[in-house]
């Protein structure tokens, strides 16, 4: 299409493209004129929900987002903390959700990859992934494909380029019938001096495009798949999705490491979603300065690519680079090298303009200040649903308790919500780069630093039911959460990155849940001195007027010390006694149990209280640093019951207990229930004392419940035997549910 | 009766196989060839049947599980 | 002794190999670059594991054709030691350096994890230091590693000796459920005549040091360092 | 002109993809596909030229590489 066919730019066109009416007005009123198509075309991809966060943006500010270990808080591709000798450890995490639903192997695929590009290129090489997974219910017909597809795909991407997906969390839920999750996150590490940010500075200097080269990938795939609901009739308008090259990205990393030991670069971003678009009117916007772009120099696979395809595509495995003058021969040499395209197709200038070129014509002039900055900025309206209040209550009176509770525990443990997921992981390879000490299947994963004596956990958590339920206290409760598997592997929590997964914006209902979750965790990071240093949002997770539980997801990192001391959430000694640090109450509202065994989703959450979390962590933490504890775990889904049976299956060799928990008015909730604040340890009898100081100089409450041993797990509520059963019983249901039902 | 279906990326979609095999084949002197796409090919055998039953129900085979329409296209032929 | 490790585009195991051999044994080590010629003075030859060329079209098919496997082959037919890990083992069956090919797993699946193997012969600079018939515990991490050769090639590499190891279960024994791609015969590894090459499938340089929990693949790189410098 | 290149596993390699997409069919109500075997197609665009000459270079590229010839077989045809 040459320009003088391209449509005309009118209002209705506008709109067509997702923009407003007041918002098409901005642009005339920016521009002083009728934007040309190509600059509709970019104004609607930069005013986008998902590229310019409008109905998020207000709330957002709301998180605490600084700390000495901070390098570089959200703003950039990718947040940055400082972990000690030199070195920071750069993370993010970001959604595929609707290319996933539509295409699961490309779509989860396409997700890694441009996770991993967020990290890599702000210089950090990424070393591990992982990832936050939600699919509808287990009876619906394409769930087992939509699983199968995205874990193949994840797999397909993150093994090929050999970063290791070390761990993650999957749940089932109708809600998410019509809108999977597939949420990545990646982390990677980079010397603490030499971070790359995506900024055009000095004018004169060179604009490289690096990478694969672009073809009609996915136009209008960031503002139109990511920013609008499905419905049932939009099958045909769904744009394709991208197929994802993992070896390209796999070279593209290599070589822009390399080209990061020079020093050639002013600045560098990957095109992801909105392309060349976001990246070029990113940077120039970062540094303060134009950018000049000459279309006819990108490599192109397709023919006849229009300067509004071209500035649109969504390409994958793409970067534009600010080269410093005098350093292209550099550039091209390496890229050269590692057979990649390596061009420079402009130049940073001064004027503060992004103006592109096309066969001798200017095809786009826009001042880069008002586009990038200038977004609208909406306040939605927000309402708390008339049916909140229902929900939030739970009235036990009538409801039978649990009558025969191995069968219960073996049903829970046999739950697609609760079983073990090993047949995703091991489809995983999470081992390659050898750093990997405590592998998938315990609270938190554990990356050793080479060359340094400490080690990372990382973790992902969110409970979408909580959240509905509670979305102030559902979102509290995943940070709690996130931060106390942390500090079951031994961890302190340094920073986290979000992904927010919520309905259509334009309901004051979803925007009300978004707000109450943004509280909620801003809450529990202040509480806990975790600042944000990243994060994303998507919106519009809907299908036919109905959302999925609200569900925001927290990805969560913490050091270790010492490597050689990162815990696993298994009893492995023959005789160690177990204790509980915090307090079982009796608190049923939310649970599992409840949905499960009566189909109940109802109810107060279990209640957090924020000072006695920290107490427990803490003295959890200093345990484990001073070598005294055999293993941690914490009580989450399924309550105690479930958790000293996960802590039975130790992968090299089951082994059991005996416990006695204290009588109280349910046995549900008493075995089921999922109070917060409660961790499992086991330790050599002869350090209880010395636990036992710790958590009275933290505050933390403790209970000896028993001992370690033998093959059956048996529990003890007052004086009576609830729970007597062997552990190859309990443990089939659990490792079988999930092969049985891909099956 | 044998029949092929034959599964290739759409037109515009990128095929990092193809892609990767036609600059090996460049590498190895074949120069002439000028494009490469990768695809999957599936044999199925099936019991004699009329060609119109045929095409319907490989079709619907196609649709519902062999392809995804929104990446790839299909072709069938009966091979034997 | 020095290990040369070969770089393919798509290698991603080749720092794993580097830091065991360099870090945890001590040993000189060096890059390949596999667009280079020069062995750069090597002892022993390291094929990493990974997915050369993004293992497109078939594993290990298009990095057979890579400048440095030329002085590989020469290399290995001059008698020095050259061992193929996993993406690596693949591309030395794609070569014809070693009988057979790996397809893909039974289960269709990528695999990743611990598995238990027998060690079948000691003769070999990859398996002298381990006790004969000792089962030692690797990872593995691949979709395409089901060994298979027509039954004649089998049957030779049987006979002369050249199967070097095993799936099997944690006594031993070759079960099924201890197979886990599906390869012929339970292999897992393969030398060639002279028995100088090996293809292996597990990782020992996932498992050569105390923090990861295992360090049973040290059993293969001393062999070779005793090897060689028993030369 | 176009090449299609179509490689199959040798009868004797088990051919795992082939038999679960035939158990897909089958539970998808296909009960009459009695065998499934799943392959690769690639597609080669080359320049008009002769028969001879044609299946000469296209042979040889399969022969080096496309095809693995202890476990593949191959055909091709021109497909245009
Ligand atoms: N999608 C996944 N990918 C990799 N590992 C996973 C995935 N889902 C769960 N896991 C792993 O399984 C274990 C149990 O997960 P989960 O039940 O969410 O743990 P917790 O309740 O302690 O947070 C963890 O080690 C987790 O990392
Ligand atoms: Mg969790």
């Amino acid at each position: 299409m040459s320009e003088n066919t391209e449509p005309a730019v009118d209002l209705n066109l506008a709109l067509a493209h997702g923009l407003s009416s007041e918002e098409y007005e901005k642009v005339r009123a920016i521009l002083g004129r009728t934007p040309s198509y190509t600059e509709l075309g970019i104004f609607s991809l930069m005013w986008s929900e998902h590229c310019s966060y409008k109905s998020s943006r207000i709330h957002l500010k709301r998180f605490p987002t600084t700390g000495p270990q901070v390098l570089q808080g959200p703003g950039e591709n990718a947040g940055a903390i400082d972990i000690g000798g030199g070195l920071a450890a750069i993370f993010k995490m970001e959604s595929h959700n609707h290319p996933s639903y539509v295409e699961p192997y490309q779509g989860a695929a396409t997700g890694v990859g441009g996770i991993l590009r967020d990290i890599f290129t702000m210089g950090a090489r990424p070393i591990a992934s992982l990832n936050s997974l939600r699919f509808g219910s287990p009876d619906h017909p394409r769930m087992r494909y939509l699983l199968g597809g995205v874990v193949g795909g994840i797999a397909g991407y993150g093994n090929c380029v050999g970063v290791p997906t070390v761990g993650g969390e999957v749940a089932f839920h109708p809600s998410y019938n019509g809108n999977i999750l597939v949420n990545v996150l990646n982390l990677g590490i980079a010397h603490a001096g030499r971070i790359f940010r995506g900024q055009a500075r000095g004018p004169g200097n060179s604009v490289f495009y690096v990478g694969s080269r672009t073809g009609r990938d996915g136009i209008h795939g960031a503002s139109l798949l990511a920013s609008a609901s499905f419905e049932a009739d939009s099958q045909t308008k769904r744009p394709t999705v991208q197929v994802g090259d993992p070896f390209a990205e796999k070279l593209l990393l290599e070589a822009c490491l390399e080209l990061m030991k020079t020093d050639a670069i002013i600045g560098i971003q990957d095109m992801g979603a909105a392309g060349l678009t976001s990246s070029s009117v990113e940077m120039a916007g970062r540094g303060g300065t134009g950018i000049d772009l000459d279309l006819d120099r990108v490599p192109v696979r397709e023919e006849g690519m229009t300067p509004y395809e071209m500035m649109l595509s969504e390409s994958q495995e793409r970067m534009l680079v600010i080269v410093r003058r005098g350093s292209e021969e550099k550039v091209r040499q390496i890229f050269r090298k590692w057979d990649l395209e390596g061009v420079p197709v402009g130049e940073v200038s001064a004027g503060g303009s992004l103006r592109v070129h096309f066969r001798g014509k200017r095809v786009a002039d826009i001042p880069v200040k008002p586009i990038a900055d200038g977004a609208p900025l909406l306040k939605r309206p927000m309402e708390r649903p008339a049916w909140q209040d229902e929900v939030g209550r739970l009235d036990l009176t009538g409801l039978k308790d649990v009558v025969h509770p191995p069968k219960a525990l073996k049903g829970l443990l046999g739950s697609l919500n609760l079983c073990s997921r090993e047949w995703i992981y091991r489809q995983y390879d999470h081992m390659v780069r050898t750093n990997t000490v405590v592998r998938p299947g315990s609270d938190a994963a554990v990356i050793r630093i080479k060359g340094s004596p400490h080690a990372l956990a990382l973790t992902t958590d969110c409970n979408g039911r909580y959240c509905y339920l509670d979305p102030r206290s559902g979102a509290r409760i995943a940070v709690a959460e996130a931060s106390r598997n942390l500090a079951c592997s031994g961890a302190v929590a340094q920073a986290l990155t979000d992904c927010l997964n919520f309905g259509n914006p334009e309901r004051p209902e979803v925007m009300w849940q978004f707000s109450e979750c943004v509280d909620g965790i801003g809450e529990a990071c202040r509480a806990l001195e975790i600042p944000v240093i990243s994060g994303n949002v998507s919106f519009y997770n809907e299908t036919e007027g109905k959302g999925i539980f609200p569900t925001p997801t927290i990805g969560m990192v913490g050091i270790i010390e010492d490597a050689r001391l990162a815990m696993r959430s298994f009893f492995c000694k023959e005789a160690d006694v177990v204790v509980l640090l915090g307090e079982t109450g009796e608190e049923l509202g939310g649970s599992e149990y409840l949905s499960q065994a009566h189909r109940l989703e109802a109810g107060p959450l279990p209640v957090l209280d924020l000072e006695r979390e920290e107490a427990v962590q803490l003295a959890c933490i200093e345990a484990i640093g001073e070598g005294l504890v055999s293993s941690a775990h914490d009580c989450a889904e399924g309550g105690i019951a479930v958790a000293l049976a996960e802590s039975c299956f130790h992968p090299e060799g089951m082994l059991g207990a005996e416990v006695t928990l204290p009588a109280g008015r349910r046995l549900d909730a008493i075995l089921f229930g999922e109070t917060q604040s409660r961790i499992l340890l086991s330790l050599p009898k002869f350090n209880l004392g010395k636990l036992e100081k710790i958590c009275q100089d933290r505050e933390a409450p403790f209970s000896l419940l028993g001992a370690v041993g033998g093959s059956r797990l048996k529990i003890h509520v007052g004086e009576e035997a609830v729970i007597n059963t062997a552990l190859t019983e309990l443990k089939r249901p659990w490792a079988e549910a999930l092969p049985a039902w891909m099956v | 009766m044998k029949v092929r279906v034959t599964v290739l990326y759409k037109k515009g979609v990128l095929d990092p196989q193809g892609k990767t095999i036609l600059s090996s084949l460049h590498q190895l002197g074949y120069k002439e060839v000028t494009d490469v796409r990768a695809g999957k090919v599936l044999e199925l055998s099936l019991p004699k049947m009329g060609k119109a039953q045929l095409e319907k129900r490989v079709k619907e085979m196609c649709d519902k599980l062999l392809a995804n329409p929104v990446i790839e296209d299909y072709q069938f032929e009966v091979a034997e | 002794m020095k290990f040369g490790i070969v770089v393919f585009p798509g290698s991603n195991c080749e720092h794993d190999c580097y830091h065991v051999v360099k870090h945890v044994l001590r040993q000189e080590a060096c890059f390949l670059w596999h667009k280079d010629r020069t062995l750069a003075g090597s002892d022993c030859v390291i094929l990493p594991g990974g997915f050369a060329h993004g293992d497109y079209l078939r594993c290990g098919a298009m990095a057979k054709f890579s400048p440095i496997m030329e002085t590989v082959a020469r290399f290995a037919k001059e008698g020095g030691p050259v061992l193929g890990i996993c993406n690596g083992f693949q591309i030395l069956t794609e070569s014809g350096l070693l009988p057979g090919a790996l397809v893909r797993n039974r289960s269709l699946h990528y695999l990743c994890l611990d598995l238990t193997l027998r060690v079948e012969t000691t003769n070999s600079p990859f398996t002298a230091q381990i006790p004969p018939g000792k089962v030692l515990k690797m990872p593995v991490g691949h979709g395409e590693g089901c060994y298979f050769a027509d039954a004649k090639t089998l049957k030779r590499l049987e006979v002369e000796g050249r199967i070097a190891f095993r799936y099997c279960d944690s006594k031993g024994n070759l079960t099924e459920e201890s197979n886990p791609n599906g390869s012929l015969l339970s292999i897992a590894g393969v030398l060639n005549e002279r028995g100088n090459v090996m293809g292996f499938m597990p990782h020992p340089d996932r498992c050569a040091e105390s923090i990861l929990g295992n360090e049973d693949g040290r059993l293969i790189f001393e062999s070779v360092i005793a090897a060689t410098q028993g030369h």
